[in-house]
């Protein structure tokens, strides 16, 4: 089990691309509707950054305790 | 019972202090004669009573403060005339749309522009109606006398209390410099109206959602009620709805009603020797003055003149001219301006009788004198 | 009394403003009249000529404004020269005795008084010119009594400026008598 | 516990309006992170916002929140604040909004110290019109109004308040949201007038019309355009050269509005309290 | 003879297309739906043409860019919707005061406040009038077509020119972003009016000296005419007479009479079926289109009806109105708000016909149907 | 030859209306010199002014000149001079009119670095209505809407103006009353925004309440109280407690906006002329 | 033809306002009618739903609001859901045949046509959609020619995709022709 | 003859009493209409401050020569 529980809200997904681009660790991907999809969640730092810089709300990482 | 207080009071001081006997705490204005003395009284009074007296960088941002104070709970007030007025205009509508209560002076000058800025006029007169866009509903009071100044305050906090709604008081150079006798009631005997408040759960309160009187009751902020307000076209939620053709309907609609539903409680009239009058005057402000005069000298010279003396200018009192329209043979209305409620006039009176516009427009009174040679002219 | 209208025209400094409210009140409060107190305004009139209209009548006052008034109480050549031609035949006039040229309709009553020498030597301050106005006002005229006036006066000074006040309008009630 | 945002949002105004990679959300994430670390009571919480994309932010967010007219949030919120100095005040403004048609009220809030927290939105456009030119939009960029690029100079707006007397100043931008929320966070903390500009991306107002044609690299430009103040003094003005700062500018102790006017009802009061009763 | 121009072509594009051959150099805005198209159209055309676009901070500055440019002899507008119509009257009113052309266009948009900011009104039909304090003059049209909004854009130059005065346009958001077939006059063939300027030499030349026509003549400044103008009430030379009452007697009426002399050149107005008409539709921006297809639909059904269709609405066409009071059954207003106009339709009928008025204040045009239903009511 | 202000007047409209010992006039004489000795020809010097006593100074000045409403003059000035570039545009303002109701249109325009030359007239006071505090009214100070001494902080309106970018700053008083002619003329001479803020007496509104009863008293005050730039660095931070600089803040060379936007007409016309052929 | 309804109704980025003023402009330029041309706005409409009206009649075009359109054009299923109980007994629907369900009164005629495929796929750009649309709404409703909207398309796109727009106004018209 | 010539404007004087306060060789005084008056012109040193700040405009200060 990953350190990281992503919980993503696809339907606030605005499809814009910005987690996906700025993930330091390229754990995201766009899905076939464009909107955002966990790949590579056992790359994950935690660092947030997804999460901080989603416009749309849509990106919630939880770390796993 | 309480004491009644006789006093020699100007008319902007007899404003600023009933303002603090209705209950104001809160004031934000910008200088401009002949409206000052209200914010130079209410810089001593308010915070000497626990208020706040706050002068802002322009008329606009005091319109602004004034509705934000007021949003907080706090009745709110500002004075202004003509340039002021106008610049007042765009958060006037707002406080009309979103429903806040507050009260707005004019103590109007000579104009248009920066005109005759000491001298009296009343040129305001439809601007209050219709000065800021959109089809607002909004209620206009005019004093012609320092009491009716000191009651008109109090009465204009309390109809802003309880429609919900922005109250101007149309006042002008001459009732707001004049001072005058005046025999005002006790303070403790006059009837104050606080906004209503809201009784339902937090979770339950729509902030737009109007009782049957079309008011929707208050929440204050801070005390849970977490609502949102937007000047946009909005639901009951307070949500923006820019698209919904029902909602606006409804909303403009209930904006209107509310104000229309409580006419007979807003529109205060007085006729004066109209029993048996064979010609009125339709007057308002400090030419019901001259008026007032007029009938009194024409009495004693045996010409039935009667007065139709109105404080409330807007909602207009289209029942009290209909009243005489068929038993006078003329309504004469003087007011310093090119002619402005005399077509208010002339839309419910002309079926029935003739109306006959007088007006002066160069910074002075219209005289008694000036009046009666007009009504020797209509009889 | 039906309707009696005055006239104080003066000098920023004279206290002419102040002097009309005195007026007003005492007739008001005090006497239990009607008055109303109008004070010219104007962007051009600064630290130049002032003015007070002040009527007084046992009937309520609607129209404020006076065009003919019962007494012009001039304290300067310049206020006799701009309201001579406003006064009707009843009309009485309290000019200073500085003032030199009156030129008025034969039948005004014009009464010359030191008022403005009284204040400045006999009782020593030009800022009393007002007092002393008032008191030679309601000796000759009688339109308010003198302990109206004192009343209202006392209620509408500094405090610290009684006896001055007091000293005032006391020598210009005099001045006032001596010229009836 | 982190807060997530999601905590704090009227859920039933979601998805909000704005467009796919509108940096407005960022921003308002990173206000709304800051208050609940802070552990702020959110009835407590005012945000007051004016008119454009920037000033939709307070209709999703869960706090006391009202709209007004475009460009005076901060003279209602000055009201507001008078009328209630106990709540916390947020302003949520815009380029266009606070900069533009609101310029003056921005200068005379902070000249006066009033403790309201002011949050500018700069998309360097006006967005919710459609892309004209705004006071901060950079000199030679395209908007609708300016089809040869525009000639104005721009604001530094943190310069301006800071000159107007505000007491905290400071900038970060869409891409630094970790630094942006620490700088909210310390706004918050601030008694006075404080300010945090936030240079965020309108891809479909400015983005578009200026070779930048998705979020991302607009973002990017934020990235390489940015130059932390603590290291700006260890490069030399060629390396400056077209590259703005950001961090804490002004962070200075001066009495606040409301206290001062709380003294000032002390000693009125001792000279009488009227009701009426004059 | 020169061409004409077949075209499709945007309301806002034609507005801005005819300021430039109306010979506009000069615009101040501030965006705002729906009227930005006018500004982003000119940000384009002016400069191309050797003239100057600039987005002000604001709309109050935008409003005085316009008057200083035109105060240096250039042409000028601004186009703006409701807030920013209300932000600009001060300014407006200091034009008429000191009596500079320039063309104001209000894109008008639902209201009050922020109201319905990309849905079509007509709300500001009486703001536009008595939008500013005092009493001053103004003309204001109001278009129904997209070549209705050229020519009138063109007309509202030269109106404004040729009686020193603002001249506003009052469109609305359907008129403003429809794009239409146009058939346009050749620009060579169209007639501009310029500014009249005076024959005195600088001695004697006083800018506030009218000519019979009530309009002063234009001395461009820089040309060795050293005058002063000013908002206050003023004399012939431009000085402030902020105490003469015979001055601002004479300039008010002035004002307001150089403007009455010429009401039939303002007046535009177009009468449709009037002819046999037992009912008439009195009608005017966007809504005359609706009412158009109304008198085309009931006169296919037999119905007389006819449609008194104005371009002018301040001045008001009263006589327009007073021709067929007697004649029709019944007048119907139709407008886009809860009731403007009929107000003055109102004054001049009301003792001969009835008036219905027909509003709709929900972001939606009347439809013909709804006018025609009104119709049956009435007959 | 030395120029007197006479020669510059409209002699029928004299004497002006100020009060005695009103500051205006002296800073008006200072500019007329500046003018006259530049050797303008007045047939192409516009003096435009807001409303206040200081705005009436254009009332008695032989130039071309024009009165406008209250704050907004310098938002006329910005469109005459775009329509006459070729003309000296210089506009006078008060405190209230400048700083208060106008002070957005003062940040923008000296953005914008248009070449209009400011001057404005700083008595602390809302004159022209009586004595009411303004935004330059300094703090503690008495007003006929502050009878408890002002709460409210002051703009440093010299730094204020240079944040929004005017590239030439100046400050000066009416006692210093060389020192602002020369200031003045500097300004005058300046190629884009230029700002000159003269400290002088309002003895109705201003010095009768604040403990300064004659005009005298006041230029005193200024005496004490000014201390020129050149000599501040001199001075320990004691020294310069309570005081104010004068003299020349800020002198930029930068693009001016008239010059830009013809440069951008050029181009334009290359796009295509229109006229009516569209 | 007196009085021809069209809406077109996509998503932005399909050129849908493009689309319909160029049809607008066919009609009303090159054919000689009248022709109005109006799109939707509203500040929550960013980058999501977008529409063309487009009235076309030989008289003019009073009214201009579209009530119940003669011809519906949907691009995506939001648009056929929104406007299908405006439709009249003889309206027509071309709708793109990725759209799934069409519930329409059963007398209207509806066309599924692969419009945003051919544009994608056979033309090479989903930006040229709108082409496509009008070359099958011209072949199947003849509310315009072909040669009008070509010479209407080239006065208003960018130089430089003639040859791409004149393919995809050609490829339209000829999956237009085929249901016919 | 002294060295400079005086043209005073006793009409537009508003008897601020300026010039008086700050004449550095008390050359100017008040006259029993407090208005302007020059009596020590010997001890004038052209400096013109009189004039510059006189806000009334009501001092001519000339060097004849
Ligand atoms: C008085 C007034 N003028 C103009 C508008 C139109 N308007 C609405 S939003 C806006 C622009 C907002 O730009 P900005 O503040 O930068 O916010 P953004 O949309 O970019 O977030 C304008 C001009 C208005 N609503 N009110
Ligand atoms: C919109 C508007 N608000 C208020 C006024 C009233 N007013 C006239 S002059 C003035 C004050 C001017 O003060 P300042 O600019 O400092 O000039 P000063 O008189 O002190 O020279 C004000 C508030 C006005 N004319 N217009
Ligand atoms: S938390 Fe960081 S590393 Fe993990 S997915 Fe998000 S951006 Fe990538
Ligand atoms: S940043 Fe948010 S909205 Fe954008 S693609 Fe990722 S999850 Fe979707
Ligand atoms: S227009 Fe710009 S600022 Fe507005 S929502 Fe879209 S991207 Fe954001
Ligand atoms: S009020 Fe003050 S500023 Fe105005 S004229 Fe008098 S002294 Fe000068
Ligand atoms: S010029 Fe100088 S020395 Fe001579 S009188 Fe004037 S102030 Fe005195
Ligand atoms: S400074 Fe001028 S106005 Fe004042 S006293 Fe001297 S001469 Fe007279
Ligand atoms: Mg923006
Ligand atoms: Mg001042």
């Amino acid at each position: 089990m990953s350190k990281f529980n992503f919980i993503i809200n696809k339907k606030w997904c605005k499809t814009c691309k910005i987690c996906v681009d700025f993930c330091p660790k390229n754990v995201l991907f766009l899905d076939e509707n464009n909107k955002v999809e966990v790949r590579n969640i056992d790359d994950c730092t935690g660092c947030m950054m997804c999460e901080y810089r989603c416009p749309d709300y849509a990106i919630k990482v939880e770390v796993n305790e | 019972m309480g004491k009644k207080q006789v006093k020699l009071m100007q008319g902007n001081e007899a404003c600023a202090e009933a303002a603090i006997v209705a209950g104001a705490r809160f004031f934000a204005g910008y200088p401009i004669t002949p409206a000052t003395e209200i914010a130079e009284t209410l810089a001593k009074l308010l915070p000497q009573n626990g208020g706040t007296f706050i002068q802002m960088e322009d008329e606009i941002a005091s319109m602004a403060a004034v509705i934000g104070a007021s949003i907080g709970g706090v009745k709110s007030m500002t004075a202004t005339s003509g340039p002021g007025f106008t610049l007042k205009q765009e958060n006037l509508g707002y406080a009309a749309m979103i429903e806040i209560p507050c009260v707005i002076v004019n103590v109007q000058r000579g104009g248009p522009s920066t005109g005759l800025p000491t001298l009296p006029a009343q040129m305001d007169v439809m601007q209050a109606r219709w000065g800021t866009h959109g089809d607002h509903p909004i209620v206009v009071l005019s004093p012609s006398t320092v009491y009716e100044f000191y009651i008109l305050t109090i009465k204009a906090f309390n109809f802003a209390e309880m429609l919900r709604t922005p109250v101007i008081i149309l006042s002008d150079a001459i009732v707001g410099h004049l001072r005058e006798k005046v025999v005002l009631p006790d303070p403790s005997e006059i009837e104050i109206v606080n906004r209503k408040k809201t009784d339902v759960s937090p979770e339950k309160f729509l902030p737009f959602k109007a009782d049957e009187d079309g008011v929707p009751p208050f929440a204050n902020y801070g005390e849970g009620y977490r609502y949102h307000m937007t000047s946009n076209n909005h639901d009951e939620s307070g949500a923006p709805a820019t698209n919904n053709h029902k909602v606006a309907d409804a909303l403009l609609r209930r904006l209107h009603n509310k104000v229309e539903k409580r006419r007979s409680e807003i529109i205060i009239t007085d006729e004066i020797m109209m029993d048996d009058a064979e010609v009125a005057v339709f007057a308002y402000g400090c030419t019901a003055r001259s008026a007032f005069s007029a009938v009194e000298i024409t009495r004693e010279q045996g010409i039935k003149l009667g007065l139709i003396k109105t404080q409330t200018l807007w909602p207009f009192p289209y029942e009290a001219i209909k009243k005489y329209a068929n038993q006078v043979k003329a309504i004469i209305v003087p007011e310093m301006n090119m002619g402005q409620l005399v077509g208010e006039v002339e839309r419910v009176a002309c079926k029935d009788t003739k109306v006959t516009p007088l007006n002066k427009f160069d910074g002075r009174m219209i005289t008694p004198e000036e009046i009666i040679s007009t009504v020797k002219e209509v009889i | 009394m039906e309707r009696y209208e005055i006239v104080i025209s003066g000098f920023g400094g004279q206290g002419v403003v102040l002097g009309g409210i005195i007026l007003a009140e005492a007739a008001a409060i005090y006497e239990d009249k009607n008055a109303t107190h109008n004070q010219s305004y104007g962007p051009e009139a600064r630290g130049g000529a002032s003015k007070s209209e002040v009527i007084i009548s046992d009937k309520t006052v609607h129209y404020p404004e006076i065009e003919k008034p019962d007494i012009l109480v001039a304290l300067t050549q310049e206020a006799v020269n701009k309201f001579a031609s406003n006064l009707k035949e009843s009309s009485i006039v309290l000019a200073d005795s500085s003032i030199k040229e009156i030129n008025v309709a034969n039948q005004v009553k014009v009464y010359s008084l030191p008022i403005i020498e009284t204040a400045a030597i006999e009782v020593g301050s030009e800022l009393v010119t007002n007092m002393v106005t008032l008191g030679a006002l309601a000796a000759i005229t009688k339109v308010v009594s003198k302990e109206a006036l004192e009343k209202s006066m006392l209620s509408r000074i500094p405090k610290g400026t009684e006896e001055l006040n007091l000293k005032a309008l006391a020598k210009g009630f005099e001045i006032g008598e001596q010229v009836i | 516990m982190a807060v997530h945002v999601q905590e704090y949002l009227r859920l039933d105004k979601m998805p909000h309006i704005w467009c796919p990679g509108c940096g407005t959300g960022i921003v308002d994430g990173a206000l709304v992170r800051a208050i609940g670390n802070l552990g702020y009571n959110r009835d407590n919480v005012m945000v007051i916002t004016g008119i454009g994309c920037s000033a939709r932010s307070n209709a999703i967010l869960d706090f006391n929140t009202f709209q007004t007219t475009h460009g005076r949030a901060l003279s209602f919120a000055t009201g507001f604040k008078l009328a209630r100095p106990e709540m916390k005040v947020i302003v949520i403004t815009g380029d266009g909004d606070g900069s533009g048609i609101g310029g003056n009220h921005l200068i005379h809030t902070a000249r006066r110290n009033i403790d309201i927290t002011t949050i500018l939105i700069n998309n360097s456009i006006y967005g919710m019109t459609g892309g004209q030119y705004s006071p901060l939009t950079p000199t030679g960029s395209f908007a609708t109004t300016a089809p040869y690029g525009t000639v104005e100079d721009t604001f530094d707006v943190c310069k301006l308040v800071e000159a107007a007397g505000a007491t905290y100043v400071a900038r970060s931008t869409a891409y630094h949201v970790t630094l942006l929320e620490q700088l909210i966070t310390s706004a918050l903390e601030h008694k006075g007038f404080s300010f945090v500009e936030a240079i965020t991306q309108c891809p479909i107002g400015y983005g578009r019309r200026n070779k930048m044609k998705t979020p991302t690299e607009m973002l990017k430009w934020q990235k390489d355009h940015a130059v932390n103040i603590k290291a700006a003094s260890r490069l030399s003005e060629e390396q400056l050269e077209g590259k703005f700062l950001i961090g804490e500018f002004v962070v200075k102790n001066k009495a606040e509005y409301t206290e001062k006017y709380n003294k000032l009802k002390e000693e009125a009061k001792k000279e009488g309290d009227f009701n009426g009763k004059i």
